[in-house]
C-alpha cells in the first residue's frame, strides 16, 4: 500500500488525487502501528493510542489540504500540479 | 468441528473461518480499492474506491484487535473526510474534469512503477528476515477498550494538547483559506 | 454467544445484501422496460432540463464540513476518555478537560466566522 | 459430531440445529430480519394514521381491516414498477447507493439490544458501530443526488448532507453522558446499567439534544428542509422510481425506528419495566411511543428556515451537549448518583 501510495505521490498530476496517496500512505503506517502493537508480547494499547493521533492529524491534513486545492482552483481555475508550478500568476 | 452450547441445548457448529481467509479478503479489498483510487478515471469513483479502500483498513483493525480504532477509522475517515473530498470535487468539478488524460507520461508512469515495486520488494524482503522472530501465533490476550482512555489521558496528556492546538490551527487556516477575500 | 459477534455482524449484512438485491433485481425481471427519451428525461417541473444538471455547489456548506471533520475527531476522542470516566482517578480527566478548553475558543471563533453570511 | 462425507440425516439435522438456534433466531426472525420488514411496513402505515387523525381525515382504508395491509399493497405495486433512470445519471451509482442506505439503515440493528438476550450481536463498542454506519449517510445521499443528475436532487441532496453533517455532532456529544454514566459502549451494559434509574433523569438535557437531533437527522418535519416539497419537488429523491424508491424508503423508515430504538436504549431503560410482559415487548412499546412523539410534529409545526436550523444544530444544541458533559462529570464525582443509589 506505501507502494501504490508513492506511485500516486510520484504520477498523478490532479492535486485531489496527489492527496489521496498522501491518505493511502498514512493508512498503512497506521495500519503497521496497530499490527506490531498487537503483536507485541504482551499486546498493548500504546500503539492504537499513537494510531489515534495519527488518524486525527490525517484529518486536519486533510481539511487543510482541501482548502489549499480550493483556493488554487479560485486562483488559477485549474487544479493540474503541473500548472501550478508558477509562483507568479 | 467446534460446537457452541446455546440456549436451549441446541448445538450450532461455530462457524470459523480461517483467519488467513480474512486476511487475503482483507488484503485484496484494501489494495484493490486503494489501486483504484488513484486509476478510476471519474474523481468521483476514486474517492467511492478511497472510502472502500478506507473501510477494508478498518476490516484490519477489527482482525488486530482494536474495535474502536475500527469504528474510529469508518466514522472520521469515511464519514468525514470521504465526504469532505466529494464536496470538494464537486465544488471544482467541471472544470476539473475536462483533464481526464490524467494518465501519467511514459517514463513517469514506469519510475511510479518501478518505484511501488521496489518498495513492496524491500518490505517483503525485511519482513521474509524478521519473519522467524515475530511470534507466529498472538498472545491470545484481550484489549479492552476501557484501556484506551487512561492510556490517551495518563501517558500521552501531552500530544492530546498539542492536537487540541493542530486542531485549532488547522481548522482556522482552512477557513481562512476557504474564506472569500473582500 | 460463542460466535464472535463481528462474523454475525458479516453474516447480518450479507442477509440484507441478498435480500435488498433481490428487491432491486426483481422489477428487472418482471416490469416493462420501454426506454424512453421522454420519460427518462430528469425530472424538471414538467419543462425539459436546461443546462447542466450537476450545478456548481454553494461554498456557503463548506465551514460546516470543515467544522465537521474537527467535531468528529474532538467526539472520538471524547469517547475514548468517556468510557473509563468513572474508573479514572479524577485528575486523570485533567488532560481532556484542558483540552476541551483548549480547543473551545478557537472553534467559537471558527462558528462565528461560518455564521457570518458575509464570509462565504 | 459430524462424520466427513455428512449422510444426507447428518446434513437435515445440522440445518434443523441451525434453524432453531438461537443466534438464527435472532438474525432472521425477531430482532432481525423478518421482524425489521414488519416494523417497516406498520410504520408506513402507523405515520399515515396518525397524521390522518391529526388532520381530521381517516387515511388508508381500503386493504385489510383498518387499511393495515396497505404498505404490502405499496410494497407489491412498487415492485412490479419499471424502474426510471434519467438518461444522464450514473447508473452504478444510482443503483448501488439505495442498496447501501438500506443496508446502512440495517446495519445497527445488529447491536441493538431488544432484550437481556435478544440481540444479534453483542458487540463492545456496540453504540458507535452505530454512530459509525450512521456517519456513512451524508456521503450516500451526496452520491445520490450526484449521480440522479438533476437539478432538484441536487440542492436537496445538498441541504441533507449539511443538515446530517449538523445535528451529527451534538447527538454524539450528547450520547457521551450516557456513555460516561453507563461506563461502557456495549448497549447491552447501557442497559443493564439503567435497572435502577432511566438515563433520561440524570441526563435530561442530553435526552433533549438527541431528540431534536435524532428528529434533524431523520429529516422529519420541523427539520425537513432536504426534502421540501413546496420548494424542491421531492428533495434528493426526486428522480427515484419504483423499487429503488422502495429501498430508500425502507431505509428511511428504518432509520426512524433506529433513533427511536437508541432513544430507548440510551435515555428510557431499554427493555426494563415491570415483569408482567416479556422485555422485548417492554423494547417495542417504549420505541413505538418514541416514534410517535417523532411523527406527530410532522402533522404539528411548519418547517423552519436554513439559517435558524443551522443556529439550532451548530450554536445552542452543541452547547447545551457541552454544557451536559461538564455536567455529568460534575455529578459522577460528585459522587451523588451513587449515594442516592441510582447507579
Amino acid at each position: 500500500m506505501l507502494g501504490i501510495g508513492l506511485y500516486g505521490l510520484s504520477v498523478k498530476k490532479n492535486a485531489i488525487r496527489i492527496l489521496f496517496a498522501i491518505e493511502i500512505i498514512v493508512n498503512a503506517a497506521n495500519l503497521n502501528f496497530a499490527a506490531f502493537t498487537r503483536y507485541m508480547n504482551p499486546p498493548q494499547v500504546s500503539g492504537q493510542v499513537i494510531v489515534f493521533y495519527s488518524i486525527a492529524a490525517a484529518a486536519m491534513e486533510a481539511a487543510v489540504g482541501l482548502a489549499l486545492i480550493l483556493v488554487a482552483f479560485r486562483l488559477n481555475s485549474t487544479i493540474d500540479v503541473r500548472r501550478l508550478n508558477k509562483l507568479k500568476g | 468441528m467446534v460446537f457452541c452450547q446455546l440456549g436451549g441445548g441446541c448445538e450450532l457448529p461455530l462457524i470459523s473461518i480461517p483467519p488467513d481467509l480474512t486476511f487475503i479478503v482483507l488484503a485484496a479489498v484494501t489494495i484493490i480499492g486503494s489501486i483504484m483510487a488513484l486509476q478510476a478515471k471519474e474523481l468521483i469513483y476514486g474517492a467511492v474506491a478511497l472510502a472502500v479502500s478506507f473501510i477494508g483498513i478498518a476490516g484490519f483493525f477489527v482482525f488486530l484487535d482494536a474495535p474502536y480504532l475500527a469504528m474510529l477509522q469508518i466514522a472520521i475517515y469515511v464519514g468525514a473526510i470521504v465526504v469532505l473530498i466529494l464536496f470538494t470535487i464537486m465544488l471544482v468539478r467541471r472544470e476539473a474534469t475536462d483533464e481526464l488524460t490524467d494518465r501519467p507520461e511514459r517514463g513517469e508512469g514506469a519510475v511510479g512503477v518501478w518505484l511501488a515495486g521496489l518498495i513492496a520488494v524491500a518490505i517483503s524482503g525485511v519482513a521474509a528476515l524478521a519473519g522467524p522472530n515475530l511470534p507466529a501465533e498472538p498472545q491470545p490476550a484481550s484489549l479492552p477498550i476501557s484501556d484506551l482512555g487512561p492510556t490517551l489521558a495518563l501517558q500521552y496528556p501531552i500530544p492530546l494538547i498539542i492536537l487540541a492546538l493542530l486542531m485549532s490551527a488547522a481548522l482556522l487556516g482552512a477557513m481562512a483559506l476557504a474564506k472569500l477575500e473582500k | 454467544m460463542a460466535l464472535n459477534p463481528w462474523i454475525v455482524i458479516v453474516i447480518w449484512a450479507v442477509i440484507i445484501i441478498i435480500m435488498m438485491s433481490a428487491m432491486l433485481a426483481l422489477p428487472m425481471f418482471w416490469s416493462r422496460r420501454k426506454p424512453d427519451p421522454l420519460r427518462d428525461m430528469p425530472f424538471e417541473s414538467g419543462q425539459v432540463p436546461q443546462g447542466e444538471g450537476r450545478r456548481r455547489l454553494v461554498m456557503q456548506y463548506y465551514p460546516y464540513l470543515l467544522m465537521f471533520v474537527v467535531f468528529d475527531v474532538v467526539a472520538m476522542f471524547l469517547f475514548a476518555w468517556g468510557i473509563s470516566f468513572t474508573k479514572m482517578p479524577l485528575d486523570a480527566s485533567l488532560p481532556v478537560i484542558l483540552f476541551l478548553v483548549l480547543a473551545a475558543p478557537p472553534l467559537g471563533y471558527a462558528l462565528h466566522l461560518a455564521l457570518n453570511r458575509e464570509n462565504w | 459430531m459430524v462424520g466427513f462425507p455428512p449422510t444426507p440425516a447428518e446434513i437435515l439435522a445440522l440445518i434443523i440445529a441451525i434453524v432453531t438456534s438461537h443466534q438464527f433466531i435472532t438474525i432472521v426472525v425477531f430482532p432481525g430480519f423478518i421482524h425489521l420488514l414488519l416494523v417497516v411496513a406498520f410504520l408506513t402505515w402507523y405515520e399515515r394514521k396518525v397524521l390522518a387523525r391529526i388532520q381530521l381525515r381517516i387515511g388508508p382504508l381500503y386493504a385489510g381491516p383498518g387499511g393495515i395491509l396497505q404498505p404490502l399493497a405499496d410494497g407489491v405495486k412498487l415492485i412490479f414498477k419499471e424502474i426510471m433512470i434519467p438518461y444522464k445519471a450514473d447508473r452504478p451509482l444510482f443503483l448501488g447507493v439505495p442498496l447501501m442506505l438500506a443496508l446502512l439503515a440495517a446495519l445497527p440493528f445488529a447491536v441493538i439490544p431488544f432484550g437481556q438476550n435478544w440481540v444479534i450481536a453483542n458487540l463492545d463498542v456496540g453504540i458507535v458501530f452505530v454512530f459509525a454506519a450512521a456517519s456513512l449517510f451524508p456521503s450516500m445521499i451526496l452520491l445520490f443526488a450526484w449521480a440522479s443528475n438533476s437539478k432538484y436532487p441536487f440542492l436537496g441532496g445538498l441541504r441533507s448532507l449539511f443538515q446530517q453533517v449538523g445535528y451529527e455532532i451534538p447527538m454524539w456529544i450528547s450520547t457521551l453522558s450516557v456513555v460516561m454514566l453507563a461506563g461502557s459502549l456495549n448497549l447491552v451494559d447501557i442497559v443493564n446499567a439503567q435497572s435502577r434509574i432511566w438515563f433520561i433523569i440524570p441526563a435530561f438535557l442530553s435526552f433533549i439534544v438527541f431528540f431534536i437531533a435524532a428528529m434533524a437527522e431523520l429529516e422529519r418535519l420541523p427539520f425537513d428542509l432536504p426534502t421540501a416539497e413546496p420548494e424542491l419537488v421531492a428533495g434528493w429523491v426526486t428522480e427515484s422510481s419504483g423499487a429503488i424508491f422502495m429501498l430508500i424508503f425502507m431505509g428511511l423508515y428504518m432509520k426512524l425506528y433506529l433513533m427511536s430504538a437508541l432513544v430507548t436504549v440510551l435515555f428510557l431503560g431499554g427493555w426494563w419495566g415491570p415483569a408482567f410482559l416479556p422485555q422485548p415487548v417492554w423494547f417495542i412499546i417504549k420505541t413505538l411511543i418514541v416514534a410517535t412523539f417523532i411523527i406527530i410534529p410532522r402533522g404539528v409545526y411548519p418547517r423552519i428556515r436554513v439559517d435558524m436550523l443551522i443556529k439550532l444544530g451548530w450554536t445552542r444544541l452543541l452547547i447545551i451537549a457541552l454544557a451536559n458533559v461538564f455536567l455529568t462529570i460534575l455529578l459522577l464525582s460528585s459522587g451523588v448518583l451513587s449515594a442516592w443509589g441510582w447507579l
